[in-house]
């Protein structure tokens, strides 16, 4: 029950979170310079202005920010997020049909990153002062500073051009005409350097707290307690020390969520994955006002979800949770 | 070695080397696909509705217009079996193709046709309806017949039927709809030789044979892909990987055409861009100081090695433009003076207009709009914002996104800006728009955004446009190609070649104005 | 030195229980290496002493005295590879500790030497149940079915006095209270039935109700089971309580040790003198008489402290003050006095107006305070020179990037006293409170607790306040440090007429110096009365359950000379 | 302060760090010196490799010095890394520092424009806001100082809540010292510790940030820097690796320079560490 309250409430807040996300994105995307039909009359060639304003009228744009505003938050209810300028076709869909690929692309990436940042990060931490310590925190020093589209491209030069394991881009080979079982091997041979590279930051980012986690949490008295108690190291680190050093980690993930949803543009461009992030560079640069919105929209209801998940997953981890709340 | 296989192996080469006689290979073969790049992604494949330069290199197979143009610009059938002119150029009369069915398969008339003109291009093309707006009427006599009839002489006219200049649409699927929002715009349904099949956005665009097109035999491919890779490196990868059998001028960096065309089997040519012809101009806003002087305007064109572009920038993929028309057009003149690279005059011609270096060297500032298309165009901005400054004129550089630059352009709210001009065939249709002073409306980046107002000039271009002896518009148009051009009204720098880079198995590939863009029902893969 | 140490190990060890029989621990010559850069090259020098078979030894000693240390080498976890042993052995059972590998070390810590600790909040995992923690130590020794373990389990929470043994088994640590936790840990120390219980200030974070069941939980289980327990303490009373044996350590050396009764009735080592004259009595009380004007007075305060709440959940609320009134005169020193979580530190904050009280009505001088807003904060503002307060923690108290003369002279120039003035006051109350006028341009981390508690009320003193707020100002201190600053408070209160509000959980701090005491409990004022009367005939249960519970309460303590 | 220079100075790798960045930033203050000349300037032929000629990492497709370019790209990262890292302290400084002392709606308020502005995926929403305001040095400061605000308000607040009960907070509040007094002079000088450790972290992040945009093409167009190096680059990394090679790893060594400082100042301030030393 209590927990049922807790992620009730979690759900409201997140809810209120959305929706002033969308408000304020709203603004935000009207107050750039550039309006569509601006780039739609660039585009075509020639366009003469009684052309533009019938398209403005068309789109909406001649009324009122505030009554825009509120027909865009009236439609947002009905699951409308508007049509896309440029394709004219529902915002939705156009997002829909690329957030498969962003989700496989960051999903598998959060999890590669997590599990092997833990376990890099706790094996540093148990062989403290060690060579392993040294190479992984080195390492994960390393990853921690490096830019996400240089090495993707350091990748794709050495991996795809020098070495030809991997494919440099797309998530599918369309030639191939795979179907089945070969079609996923396919997009998992593609998904390899794009989820590789996603993925180091956020494990050097992970190694490094989980070391210094479970560094502080080992000199904790409930440490002292067990070692008290006699039992073997490795029991208590994985029994009291990582699970209490997991703590952070957890929320840490939840707060990197966005960040990693962020990163996706620029991995998705290096890589030419047809995901989301893509999508979102690419309507900037077209002025694609509704897919915009309606990206900015959904990207941040996935990092709110991420959040609860968290914090659900908190509340199993951590009993005080409940209670404190 | 033993004799034996070496005398195979000679037998071999021998054989290899007759498979590749032209005379052999020339029969074209049925089957296979070609998988070329969209880039960008095309927003949507209705043609009607969207003329980007991606769309119509895609939907210009699953669309047709009337005509299609050779590279010379004259017309050859296209869903017009043939057309005749009226002595006085008034009456247009087209007869059309029989047995054309569209995708679905309902059949082609010419109901089709007066609805694409009169009621879809004419809302929603923004080309297509400045050349409408000379036309008094439309009929069809009978289901194979139109006839257009003008409101006066309009010698470009006959040039306006190329597949995204005018594309022919359903009536069945359109009429009585709104265009915009019509479900059909998914599937786009034509007459073309080829059908959509999938489009997974972000991935690729798959076409297939139209089993049922018009044209006996043909098309020969089984179909055509397209890889949707938006980066440049990446697409040289996924043709040098053999993922991809054709690149289009834009889809690499030029620099990396001569490393290709250095792979076995492959071949490059820059035909097939006639009808657009693109030039690449310094778009001035004469209405600012100091670029209101032509002196300046002058100093800024003489300070920037334009050969240097085009063999550096450009790789050799274009050449020097001399002024507003291009030169594959049969308008251009080309007695029109060569404008050098002379960075001491145009520091003379500073001076004479009085503008003196301050402490940092800088004689005047003004605010440069950086175009945003590609690598290639930013880098000249970069280039030339370099050559300016050495003498002394600074450049304030905004970088800005596609839609920031067309809207800041539209807004007159620049001083110089790089600019592409397609031709589009006739300068009544391609050039005009930027010149004549009618078109100086506020809004739009592709009106006369600089503040052109010269009635010598409009003049010249309105006579031009109505003018139905060739000789005597050429005559007009060279004395607007020298007006311009002495008055360094812009500053043209180069005409783009973009080359095509292909595998030479392909065969046929440009066999019309639009190269790239048409509807490749005669190209084949030899095996 | 080591031979009068030696001539001392041989004293005769008084246990109850079994007779002395040979040493279960024998320490010899144990020193302890502290890290390069470290205030003393060892922690623990030349320690030697025995613990035997069926009774309890106590060491005792101030803070940083070692103790601690020690008992951390002989369970082998001292923080390695910073702090090691340097010399010296540990004999447990005929073998030497030092020096044994981790794996042997493993198999007798938890089940021949047990170990609990001070922090009963932090001692025990928070994401494990009880019941899981103390089954680790049972599936040291056996893997029993889990429903014979969980009896086990139950059997052993029930023979430490838990209630409801099986649902604590189930709980988390957060859900219990202190002396709940407390026991849990003596539960699992003792579940494999150790022949050596280390208990490093057991009882020190606990209230003295509870500490009074704790201690006799340990001494009941150490009887029963016959074990021998090593008792850190440096409460004198505790030791009086529980010891049978005491050894005293002064900066890492062992200064003396013997006989409970011998050591405490006839300490002979000055150091051992010091700490037991320097231990309040619940005789000591003051003696001069208040003037009779009321200063302070506070008539039916209510708080009540609200938590948590939220859409989906009722706020849990605290009654902190109950009808809470109280008087106090011109040089009165009244004790508040109560366990934690009885009210007695929200009082004083009221008072001096970090929480306003949500009714009721408090007086200054005839004026009624107003609390919060506008115009509370206004006067407020005016009146911070009249009441001031002395708090708890030294270390906390003082502003670390702030130089002693800036924090002393910050109030007075707060309210108008000119630059120089200010200067000159603070120097006055920092040779007043007896520290060197250097002091004034130096930063808090240079001086000791006892020397910042005595800045702390030479900040206070500086803005001549008319009622000066002590909360638990000593409660922080070394029992000899504890002694200096009660006897300034006492010279302040008789120099310069302060009244003085004195909130401690001590009964015996309370009565060395408090004219009249207020017992609080859950906010309310349970009792009120004179020192004397209220300690010679408490009318309450709860003051005479408080009373009861002073560690040592039977202990007469030695009259010694104060010639230190 | 001699304490925490001595604590920092046991940890080699942060003075190592410590000294890169120094020589990196006396370079970049020297780069006018070293390379007299625009690094836009075209000084020699196109695509010439490293060490083959005057240029210590070749030229570029326009035959401009790549070396140049990194010099001249250091001042721009490190003139963002360092302003927009400014910036957001100080709103992230104000937003915890009320949010912390104040406590109650007026937190609450704050906290919830916290939580929102870091919930929006950040570099989506720097990439929105420069758009918006056309790229300028300018604007990426702007950019990234708001989506980093964030975690310095919470750690401020979380400073201040702590702070705020200390009893030497509250002896000032005893002694009648104004609100706006004890937030300024009692707690932000303890609070600094670890915003300082912070704000050497978030310079290499915005580093980081600026990179990336400018790697999209939303960077400084008047200014090179070496997420425009490599942006530039991107297409040619076939022909001319060295062109995205060499930024990057300026990128990457400054970056990690900058850690390596945060977390030598981490551990020179971090109490539990300091405490370990001494005991």
């Amino acid at each position: 029950m209590d927990r049922l309250n807790f992620i009730a409430g979690r759900l409201v807040k997140g809810a209120l979170i959305v929706l002033a996300i969308a408000i304020m994105n709203f603004f935000i995307v009207r107050l750039a310079p550039g309006d569509p039909v601006s780039v739609l009359a660039g585009q075509s060639g020639a366009m003469d202005q009684d052309y533009m304003d019938e398209l403005r009228q068309r789109f909406g744009l001649d009324q009122p920010l505030i009554v825009q505003l509120w027909i865009y938050l009236q439609n947002l209810f009905q699951g409308d997020l508007g049509t896309s300028y440029r394709q004219g076709r529902a915002v939705l869909s156009v997002i829909l049909e690329r957030l498969p690929a962003t989700l496989l692309l960051t999903i598998s990436a959060a999890i590669i990153s997590v599990i092997l940042g833990v376990v890099a990060g706790s094996l540093a931490a148990r062989r403290r002062g060690t060579w392993w310590d040294t190479l992984i925190s080195s390492l994960a020093l390393l990853f921690y500073a490096t830019p996400l589209f240089w090495i993707g491209l350091m990748a794709i030069l050495l991996f795809s051009l020098v070495l030809g394991w991997f494919p440099a881009f797309g998530m599918v080979s369309p030639e191939k005409e795979y179907t089945g079982i070969m079609h996923i091997l396919d997009v998992l041979h593609h998904l390899v350097l794009p989820m590789t590279v996603l993925g180091l930051f956020y494990m050097a980012v992970y190694a490094r707290l989980t070391r210094a986690s479970m560094l502080e949490v080992s000199e904790m008295d409930f440490v002292r307690t067990a070692r008290a108690k006699g039992l073997p190291e490795g029991y208590i680190t994985r029994r009291h020390i990582l699970r209490n050093a997991l703590l952070p980690v957890i929320t840490f993930a939840g707060i990197q969520a966005g960040h990693l949803i962020g990163g996706t543009v620029l991995v998705e461009t290096v890589f030419g994955w047809p995901g989301v992030g893509r999508l979102a560079f690419d309507s900037l640069l077209q002025r694609d006002y509704s897919v915009l919105l309606g990206i900015f929209l959904i990207t941040s209801i996935m990092v709110v979800i991420a959040n609860i998940i968290t914090d659900v997953v908190y509340t199993f981890v951590d009993p005080r949770i409940e209670v404190k709340q | 070695m033993s004799l034996v296989t070496r005398l195979q192996q000679l037998a071999l080469v021998a054989a290899i080397g007759s498979m590749s006689i032209p005379a052999f290979a020339d029969e074209p073969v049925r089957g296979g696909t070609l998988r070329m790049i969209a880039q960008p992604e095309p927003p949507t494949l209705m043609l009607g509705l969207n003329q980007q330069g991606p769309t119509q290199f895609v939907a210009g197979k699953i669309y047709e217009g009337l005509l299609r143009y050779d590279q010379e610009l004259q017309p050859m059938p296209g869903l017009a079996r043939d057309w005749s002119v009226s002595d006085d150029g008034l009456e247009y009369t087209f007869h059309l193709q029989e047995g054309v069915l569209w995708h679905d398969g309902e059949p082609f008339t010419s109901a089709d046709v007066v609805f694409t003109m009169e009621e879809f291009l004419s809302e929603v093309h923004p080309r297509a309806r400045g050349v409408l707006a000379h036309v008094e009427e439309i009929e069809a006599p009978d289901e194979h017949t139109v006839i257009f009839r003008l409101k006066a002489p309009f010698a470009a006219f006959i040039q306006s039927f190329e597949v995204s200049s005018a594309p022919m649409i359903p009536a069945h699927l359109y009429q009585g709809t709104d265009f915009r929002d019509n479900p059909a715009n998914e599937t786009p349904i034509g007459t073309g030789p080829f059908k959509l099949e999938r489009w997974e956005q972000g991935s690729y665009i798959r076409l297939t044979r139209n089993e049922d097109y018009w044209k006996e035999g043909k098309p020969y491919l089984d179909g055509i892909l397209f890889n949707i890779v938006p980066d440049a490196a990446s697409r040289a990868v996924a043709f040098e990987t053999g993922r991809v059998d054709v690149l289009r001028g834009g889809d690499i960096e030029y620099f990396d055409v001569a490393r290709l065309e250095q792979m076995p089997d492959v071949e490059v040519t820059t035909e097939g861009w006639e009808f657009l012809s693109p030039t690449i101009w310094m778009q001035f806003n004469l209405r600012n100081e100091p670029l209101d002087d032509p002196r300046f305007r002058q100093a800024i064109w003489h300070a920037v090695n334009r050969d240097f572009i085009v063999d550096s920038i450009w790789s050799g993929y274009g050449k020097v433009a001399k002024g507003p028309v291009n030169s594959a057009s049969p308008f251009f003149d080309d007695s029109l003076p060569d404008v050098e690279y002379d960075p001491e005059r145009a520091i003379e011609l500073l001076d004479e207009m009085g503008l003196e270096p301050n402490r940092r060297g800088v004689r005047a500032t003004i605010r440069f709009l950086a175009l945003p298309y590609t690598e290639t165009y930013i880098r000249m901005g970069e280039y030339i914002r370099q050559q300016l400054q050495q003498v002394g004129i600074e450049l304030d550089v905004t970088q800005t996104d596609v839609g920031g630059w067309a809207q800041t352009l539209g807004q007159w709210d620049y001083d110089m800006t790089i600019n592409l001009l397609f031709q589009y065939g006739d300068p009544a249709l391609g050039i005009q728009r930027a010149y004549v002073s009618s078109n100086l409306v506020k809004g739009s980046p592709s009106a006369n955004v600089s503040g052109l107002d010269d009635p010598a000039i409009d003049e010249l271009l309105t006579r031009a446009a109505t003018e139905s002896d060739p000789e005597e518009r050429f005559r007009l148009y060279s004395e607007f190609q020298h007006e311009i051009v002495d008055n360094a009204y812009f500053g043209y720098l180069i005409e783009a070649h973009f080359p095509t880079v292909y595998r030479n198995n392909v065969r046929n590939l440009v066999n019309s104005a639009i190269g790239l863009n048409d509807n490749m029902a005669e190209v084949w893969i030899e095996r | 030195m080591s031979a009068r140490l030696e001539t001392a190990t041989a004293a005769p060890a008084t246990g109850a229980g079994e007779a002395a029989s040979q040493a279960l621990l024998s320490v010899h010559g144990l020193s302890i290496a502290l890290p390069p850069g470290s205030d003393r090259p060892f922690a623990v020098e030349q320690s030697t002493y025995t613990i035997e078979r069926g009774s309890i030894t106590c060491i005792v000693g101030e803070s940083g005295s070692g103790k601690s240390m020690t008992a951390n080498a002989i369970m082998g976890l001292l923080p390695q590879p910073y702090v090691r042993v340097a010399e010296g052995t540990i004999h447990f059972d005929g073998k030497n500790l030092v020096g044994l590998p981790e794996q042997q070390l493993r198999s007798i810590r938890g089940a021949e030497i047990s170990m609990i600790f001070q922090e009963p909040m932090s001692a025990l995992n928070p994401l494990m149940t009880v019941g899981q923690q103390v089954a680790e130590v049972l599936r040291k020794r056996e893997r029993l079915p889990e429903r014979e373990e969980r009896a086990r389990i139950a059997r052993l929470l029930e023979s430490m006095d838990l209630p409801d043994p099986e649902r604590i088994q189930d709980s988390y640590p957060f859900r219990l209270s202190g002396g709940q936790r407390q026991r849990v840990m003596i539960a699992m120390a003792l579940a494999l039935s150790p022949r050596l219980l280390i208990a490093d200030e057991p009882t020190t974070a606990l209230d003295v109700t509870t500490q009074k069941q704790i201690l006799s939980l340990i001494r009941e289980q150490q009887r029963e089971r016959g074990m021998g327990v090593m008792f850190i303490t440096h409460d004198f009373g505790v030791v009086a309580e529980i010891a049978d044996k005491v050894v005293v350590m002064e900066k890492g050396r062992i200064v003396e040790q013997g006989a409970v009764a011998e050591i405490l009735n006839h300490p002979r080592h000055p150091y051992t003198r010091k700490l037991i004259s320097a231990v309040p009595t619940l005789n000591d009380h003051a003696s001069t008489t208040p003037e009779s004007d009321v200063l302070l007075e506070v008539r039916s305060a209510d708080k009540v402290f609200r938590s948590g709440g939220g859409w989906f959940r009722k706020a849990r609320e605290v009654h902190a003050l109950n009808q809470v009134s109280l008087t106090l005169r011109r040089g009165e020193i009244l004790g508040l006095v109560g366990e934690s979580g009885s009210g007695k530190s929200t009082l004083a904050r009221s008072i001096i107006g970090l929480n306003p009280i949500d009714s009721g009505e408090i007086h200054f001088l005839g004026e009624q305070l107003l609390g919060g807003g506008r115009r509370g904060h206004k006067q407020r503002k005016r009146l911070a020179r009249h009441i001031q307060i002395v708090f708890q923690d030294p270390y906390a108290s003082l502003n670390p990037r702030r130089k002693v003369g800036a924090a002393i002279t910050l109030g007075p120039l707060q309210h108008g006293v000119p630059v120089a003035e200010a200067n000159a006051r603070a120097k006055e109350m920092l040779s007043f409170v007896g520290l060197d006028a250097s002091a004034f341009d130096r930063y808090p981390h240079e001086f000791s607790g006892g020397q910042r508690q005595r800045i702390g009320i030479a900040r206070a003193l500086a803005m001549r306040p008319e009622v000066l707020i002590a909360d638990e100002a000593v409660s922080a201190l070394d029992v000899s440090v504890q002694k200096q600053v009660l006897g300034l408070l006492e010279e302040i209160r008789q120099r310069m007429g302060v009244a003085i509000l004195f909130v401690t959980h001590d009964l015996r701090v309370a009565a060395t110096i408090c004219h009249r005491l207020l017992v609080m409990r859950h906010g309310q004022i349970v009792e009120e009365g004179e020192t004397s009367t209220l300690f010679a005939a408490p009318r309450e249960d709860y003051t005479r359950a408080l009373l009861d519970a002073v560690p040592g309460i039977d202990w007469q303590k030695p009259e010694l000379e104060e010639n230190l | 302060m001699k304490d925490l220079i001595k604590a920092f100075s046991h940890n080699k790798a942060a003075l190592g760090g410590l000294l890169f960045l120094v020589v990196i930033a006396i370079a970049a203050v020297a780069a006018p010196l070293i390379y007299p000349h625009s690094p836009w300037q075209m000084v020699g032929a196109p695509f010439q490799p490293p060490l083959s000629g005057p240029h210590l990492f070749g030229t570029d497709m326009l035959g401009r010095d790549i070396a140049a370019g990194i010099l001249y790209g250091a001042r721009v990262s490190f003139l963002i890394g360092i302003v927009s890292t400014a910036v957001a302290l100080s709103i992230g400084i104000t937003v915890g520092a009320l949010a912390g002392y104040l406590g109650g709606l007026v937190d609450d308020a704050l906290m919830r424009v916290t939580e929102f502005f870091q919930t929006i995926p950040s570099l989506i929403f720097a990439i929105v806001i420069v758009a918006i305001m056309s790229p300028s040095i300018l604007s990426i400061v702007i950019a990234i100082a708001i989506v980093s605000w964030p975690p310095v308000a919470r750690l401020v607040r979380a400073e201040f809540m702590s702070l705020r009960h200390r009893e030497f907070v509250e002896a000032s509040r005893v002694l009648g010292v104004p609100g706006w007094r004890i937030m300024a002079f009692d707690i932000l000088p303890n609070a600094m510790a670890p915003v300082i450790v912070t704000a050497s972290l978030m310079v290499a992040t915005a580093i980081l940030m600026e990179s990336g945009l400018s790697f999209l093409g939303l960077g400084d167009p008047n200014l090179i820097s070496w997420g425009y190096q490599i942006g530039a680059a991107r297409t040619m990394i076939r022909t001319a690796w060295w062109m995205s090679f060499f930024p990057g790893v300026a990128i990457i060594i400054t970056v990690l320079c900058l850690n390596l400082v945060g977390e030598g100042l981490n551990d020179a301030l971090n109490p539990r560490i300091v405490r370990r030393r001494k005991a």
